[in-house]
């Protein structure tokens, strides 16, 4: 099964994410340069993190210009399973295969730290092998993860159970103090509405191996593997 | 021909940096500073012939790329040769 | 060429003397150009010619068997085994980060990165090592505030995870903060590549920004105090540009791999000029360049300020002929330009050329090897006998050592730096076995068993009492708290920041302290394989404390065997490696309860250092050593309830155990003396009698001082208290002092 | 009263984003926006009686926090409520 994992200029979480899938869930990850046209019959598309343009004007405001973000979009309109993390999360945004805008951390810094996400759906392609309710202890690295939607649009992400990942406490409880950054309803990733498209601003690439710290973060990528095995191919959202 | 762009956050959306400039600015002392947003601010040289084919020019770009709509909204202020420019400068 | 008379406020402008200048004359047969003229002050400049400090600095060791790049390139360079090399170097960016914190902290991040990404090494880690004045000053917090932002700014967005450093602060510093900032990268061995020019015809390739009127006569600034007349020679501020650098480094990396580079180096301090007359002067080439097809980003810029610029994130490559078609592809493919703009020739000379007409044409070594030298006359400060004449006697009474430990723990110095290293990406590339906060930060190799130490160190109160032992004791830190990481130290890089080298006192704090690093390293086995001097950190006259900060390279052969400094499990036995003394001169206790730094700095045996740092990697190796803290800053007391910080688990301590037995000790004392060689270990009770005998074959006292475990920190003698504090209290003091002191006060009514 | 305040990096200084903004446009095909120079703008609400007061508080504010006076400058423009306000609203 084989990952494609763009690399925007800037994307500086790319190898992050090619090791997590390649040497520690032993998939096959290709990466994919953003002036290609081609997704090169991958199974999976992950956008990494990093600073695409150096987060230069807005952050993923650039890179949703890139070639081949027309095949990413293509490959999801097809229920091709997207995964964006981080930076991969606000490109997706901006290009609007996402609902929702980020806005800068509540303390106008960047953060880089441990935090506790409770995953609440897992059917999505990216949290299939994961318990409801399940916490998993993943880190954060960014300044600009403050999840905004408008009132009606965060109505409707509720109501669709298009949040995915919520940040709270170890024991898995929604409070003020464990939103590292201010995002509303304590929001850390959301889905689409086919489900098939998912962002969140934690990392769980970073977060695949004890040495470094956790490995609660493998489950997300072990999930899709799941899913697209389960599904025979039928995910694959891309004409080959 | 010069254009101004502003693009702000729209009066819904809580903005964090300019809360922090308001309660840094409290913090020494500039109390009737009561609020302050934050936003962005471009200047662009448009090659155009006329004001308002640069404000067309400008707002295809504010549109496409200089704000996103789904939390800033955007002015715009064309620097006409002809006319003279608003506020002081300094 | 023609020319006008030179004036001496011409000269004096440049920065150089008339004898310099007399030199110049001799040195070209003819009265220079405005841009040689110009060129030579920048390369003459203290900052590019090393010219009071490099008959000191000769004097460190710089070879061993793992050096494969001593002093002399962009970055030193140490075998790492496995066919690898770790290539590194640390820098300061004192003055540009004074004048502009943020701009000037990350431009020093974005210059130091180059320097490692040159060589051809993947840069994989960053620290810094910072020095401010009181944060009780709204200055110096704006400026704290700003250089943290800076740093994070540059490095986060390049993806180079910022793994330590270090804090101090002290009053000299206030107007002359120092920015010094450390990169390591890994490359293959036998492809490192060099900053050299040769191969005559080869083409000259510019690539990255685009010039422009910033940081003209950066160089000779950092080669001058300030002083209220400072503002006017500001040099356009340098504004950091981390996209760009992002995308050079991947495309110079990439270049590098196919082998169609002779040489390759970044345009820092003095542009444009420096990497042209060194690559060639490396080379043993001459390099011609014209300056009319260097990318511009201003109009109207003169030749003098095309070559004197200092913008950054720009790259002066030498191609093979013949294979520039290869390289320019690479480089487009990143959307970036890489431009001919001259060709390498065989007389040794740097020539510029305006549109074909010569402007400058100067020998290579006369800006290089032949640049002025000075050895500056040293005298001994008046000072050293004032504060040595101290005696603990006059202090009077000693506070509650409760409180002690309390008011220890909120200083800046010794709190938690969580809220710098919070900003900083520590994790990306997930490599980072330690965090910052936890020791010494590692970083394993992938690909390999292997990880890398790194710490930077420098006690600079130490190196004021006494320059000789206070350097020693930098060397001696950095190297044991990367040893207590488990990583044997292999390699050093250093950063000297000094007052005005014109100042007798200042030069002999100088000598003395190379002096002294030179003596530790070669008794410890550490070569310094390069690093930067930063003189002139002087305010109205006033110099800041010297400080020799140590980068220093420790290597664990099994990634797996990395120790943090916090215990691990209640019931473990907390182990004192080393001998506690009477030593108080120039501590924390001193400076925070009396704000004084007097007396004498620890005494060092070098000896029974090394043999603590051997003791300290064989514990790790073998699993025996649990986790290990340096004892430094605020003493046995701070280093113990740090170990237990983030763990939830006290300790208790014996302090009667800790004392040599002929020593009789106050209680003061055995808490907060910061006797050298010291480590606080913890240890499984079964394996206590296998650390104590590896211990005595490694010469080193240890003594089993207490235990793991309740929930305070407690240090008694016979079981009665002598210090007792709640360890969730004392936490929250440590975890939010920093924070505390850098917030904005509230607004007065 | 409302002042906004347009702060801007001094000419001389490098403005690495307004040159990507400026690549991007182009890279999309609005060439006709020939260059991008990236501000920050601020809207303030001022307790203020008169502009001329207004215009103080902003400039002190301005001064000692929004614009670093090393590598900017800003521009201030008061709201007077009196005056017919510049600029098209959007
Ligand atoms: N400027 C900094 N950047 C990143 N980490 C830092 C910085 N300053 C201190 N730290 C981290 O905080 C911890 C404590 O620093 P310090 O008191 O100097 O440690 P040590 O006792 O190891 O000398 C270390 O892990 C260090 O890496
Ligand atoms: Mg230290």
């Amino acid at each position: 099964m084989k990952f494609a994992v763009v690399v925007f200029p800037g994307s500086n979480c790319d190898h992050d994410a090619y090791h997590a899938v390649k040497h520690v869930l032993g998939q096959d990850a290709e990466f994919v340069w953003h002036k290609d046209a081609s997704l090169r019959g991958a199974d999976v598309v992950l956008l990494p993190g990093g600073f695409s343009y150096g987060d230069y004007l807005r952050t993923g405001a650039i890179a949703r210009f890139s070639p081949i973000m027309r095949e990413v979009t293509r490959f999801a309109a097809g229920g091709g399973p997207v995964i964006g993390i981080c930076n991969g999360f606000q490109v997706l945004l901006e290009c609007g295969l996402l609902p929702g805008a980020m806005l800068r951390n509540r303390s106008v810094q960047f953060q880089c730290e441990f935090v506790h996400v409770r995953v609440e759906q897992v059917d999505t392609p990216f949290t299939a092998a994961c318990v409801p309710g399940q916490v998993l202890r993943i880190p954060i690295a960014h300044g600009e993860g403050n999840y905004y939607a408008e009132p009606d649009v965060l109505t409707a992400l509720e109501a669709n159970r298009q949040v995915i990942f919520r940040y709270t406490t170890a024991s898995g409880d929604v409070t003020e103090a464990a939103n590292p950054n201010g995002s509303l309803n304590n929001i850390a990733g959301i889905c689409n509405t086919q489900r098939n498209v998912v962002g969140l601003m934690p990392h769980p690439e970073r977060a695949c191996e004890l040495a470094v710290g956790s490995r609660d973060g493998l489950v997300v990528l072990e999930s899709v593997v799941k899913s697209v095995s389960s599904a025979g191919g039928a995910l694959a959202g891309s004409p080959q | 021909m010069r254009v101004r762009v502003y693009v702000t956050l729209k009066p819904s959306v809580f903005d964090p940096q300019g809360r922090t400039v308001t309660e840094a600015l409290h913090s020494i002392g500039h109390d009737a500073v009561r609020d302050v947003r934050q936003g962005k601010y471009f200047e662009l040289d448009v090659a155009a012939g006329t004001a308002a084919e640069a404000s067309r020019i400008a707002s295809a770009a504010a549109d496409t790329l200089l704000a996103n709509p789904v939390i800033e909204s955007y002015r715009i202020d064309v620097d006409d040769p002809a006319a003279v420019g608003p506020g002081a400068a300094r | 060429m023609t020319s006008g008379p030179i004036s001496d406020s011409v000269l004096e402008r440049h920065g150089l003397k008339r004898d310099e200048y007399a030199r110049i004359l001799e040195m070209l047969g003819r009265e220079p150009t405005l841009t040689e003229l110009g060129i030579f002050s920048v390369m003459w400049s203290e900052h590019c010619s090393y010219k009071s400090s490099r008959v000191h600095l000769k004097t460190l060791p710089t070879t061993g068997p793992r050096v494969l790049q001593g002093p002399g390139e962009n970055a030193g360079a140490v075998d790492i085994g496995d066919g690898l090399a770790a290539v590194f170097k640390i820098e300061s960016h004192n003055h540009p980060s004074f004048i502009e914190p943020y701009q000037g902290a990350a431009t020093g991040v974005g210059g130091i990165i180059r320097d490692i990404f040159t060589m051809g090494a993947r840069p994989i880690a960053l620290l810094n090592s910072l020095r401010f004045g009181s944060l009780d000053l709204p200055l110096v917090r704006r400026t704290m505030t700003g250089v943290v932002a800076g740093i994070a700014g540059y490095g986060n967005s390049i993806g180079i995870p910022t793994i330590g450093g270090e804090i101090g602060f002290d009053e000299s510093y206030t107007g002359n903060p120092l920015v010094n900032v450390f990169c390591l990268g890994i490359s293959r061995a036998d492809e490192i590549i060099k900053g050299t020019a040769s191969g005559a015809g080869n083409p000259v390739y510019y690539v990255g920004a685009k010039t422009g009127r910033d940081g003209i006569h950066g160089a000779t600034m950092a080669s001058a105090e300030f002083d209220d007349k400072s503002a006017e020679k500001r040099p356009a501020v340098q504004v950091g540009d981390p996209f760009m650098e992002k995308l050079l480094l991947e495309a110079c990396l990439e270049v590098m791999k196919t082998d169609t580079l002779v040489g390759i180096q970044d345009m820092g301090a003095a542009g444009l000029t420096c990497s042209t007359c060194e690559m060639g002067s490396r080379g043993g080439a001459g390099v011609e360049i014209d300056v009319s097809l260097v990318p511009q980003r201003e109009t109207g810029m003169t030749p003098y300020e095309i070559m004197l610029s200092e913008s950054q994130e720009r790259m002066l490559l030498v191609v093979k002929r013949g294979r520039e078609a290869e390289v320019e592809r690479i480089f487009e493919k990143w959307d970036l330009h890489a431009v001919c703009i001259g060709t390498v020739t065989t007389d040794g000379r740097m020539r510029v050329k305006d549109r074909g007409t010569v402007i400058a044409e100067i020998p290579n070594t006369a800006l290089t090897d032949e640049a002025p030298l000075y050895r500056r006359p040293m005298q001994e400060p008046a000072y050293l006998a004032e504060v040595r004449r101290f005696d603990p006697a006059e202090l009077g009474a000693p506070a509650a050592p409760a409180a002690v430990l309390r008011r220890l723990l909120a200083s800046p110095g010794v709190a938690s730096k969580r809220w710098v290293y919070r900003q900083y990406d520590h994790m990306v590339r997930t490599n980072t076995l330690v965090t910052p906060g936890m020791g010494a930060g590692v970083v394993r190799i992938k690909g390999t068993t292997r990880a890398l130490a790194l710490s930077a160190d420098c006690n600079a109160r130490f190196v004021y009492l006494d320059p000789y032992v206070g350097a020693q004791l930098a060397v001696a830190e950095a190297a044991r708290n990367v040893a207590c990481a488990g990583g044997e130290p292999i390699g050093a890089t250093n950063c000297l920041n000094f007052g005005n080298p014109e100042k007798p006192e200042v030069m002999w704090q100088f000598a003395k302290a190379v002096e002294g690093m030179g003596a530790a390293c070669r008794a410890l086995g550490i070569p310094i394989t390069g690093g930067n001097v930063s003189l002139y950190n002087e305010t109205d006259g006033r110099a800041v404390l010297p400080t020799p900060v140590l980068g220093m390279v420790g290597l664990l052969e099994d990634a797996d065997r990395a120790v943090r400094r916090t215990f691990r499990e209640a019931g473990d036995v907390i182990v004192l490696l080393g001998e506690s003394k009477a030593e108080i001169g120039g501590s924390e206790y001193l400076k925070v309860m009396h704000d004084r730094i007097a007396g004498s700095p620890p005494a060092l045996d070098l000896a029974r250092e090394a043999g603590l740092q051997r003791l300290l990697v064989a514990g790790a190796k073998t699993g025996l050593i649990r986790s290990a803290h340096d004892c430094a800053e605020g003493g046995l007391a701070v280093t113990v309830a740090e170990s237990c910080f983030d763990t939830g688990i006290g300790a208790v301590v014996d302090l009667e155990a800790v004392g040599a037995p002929d020593q009789a000790l106050t209680s003061v004392m055995t808490l907060f003396s910061e006797s050298a060689s010291r480590a606080i270990v913890s240890v499984v009770p079964a394996r206590v009698p296998e650390l104590l005998e590896l211990a005595r074959e490694h010469g080193v006292p240890a003594r089993r001082i207490g235990l793991v475990g309740g929930s305070t920190l407690r240090f008694g003698i016979d079981g009665v208290p002598v210090a007792e504090v709640a360890l969730a209290e004392a936490q929250e003091i440590w975890e939010t002092a920093l924070e505390r002191a850098l917030e904005v006060e509230p607004a007065l009514a």
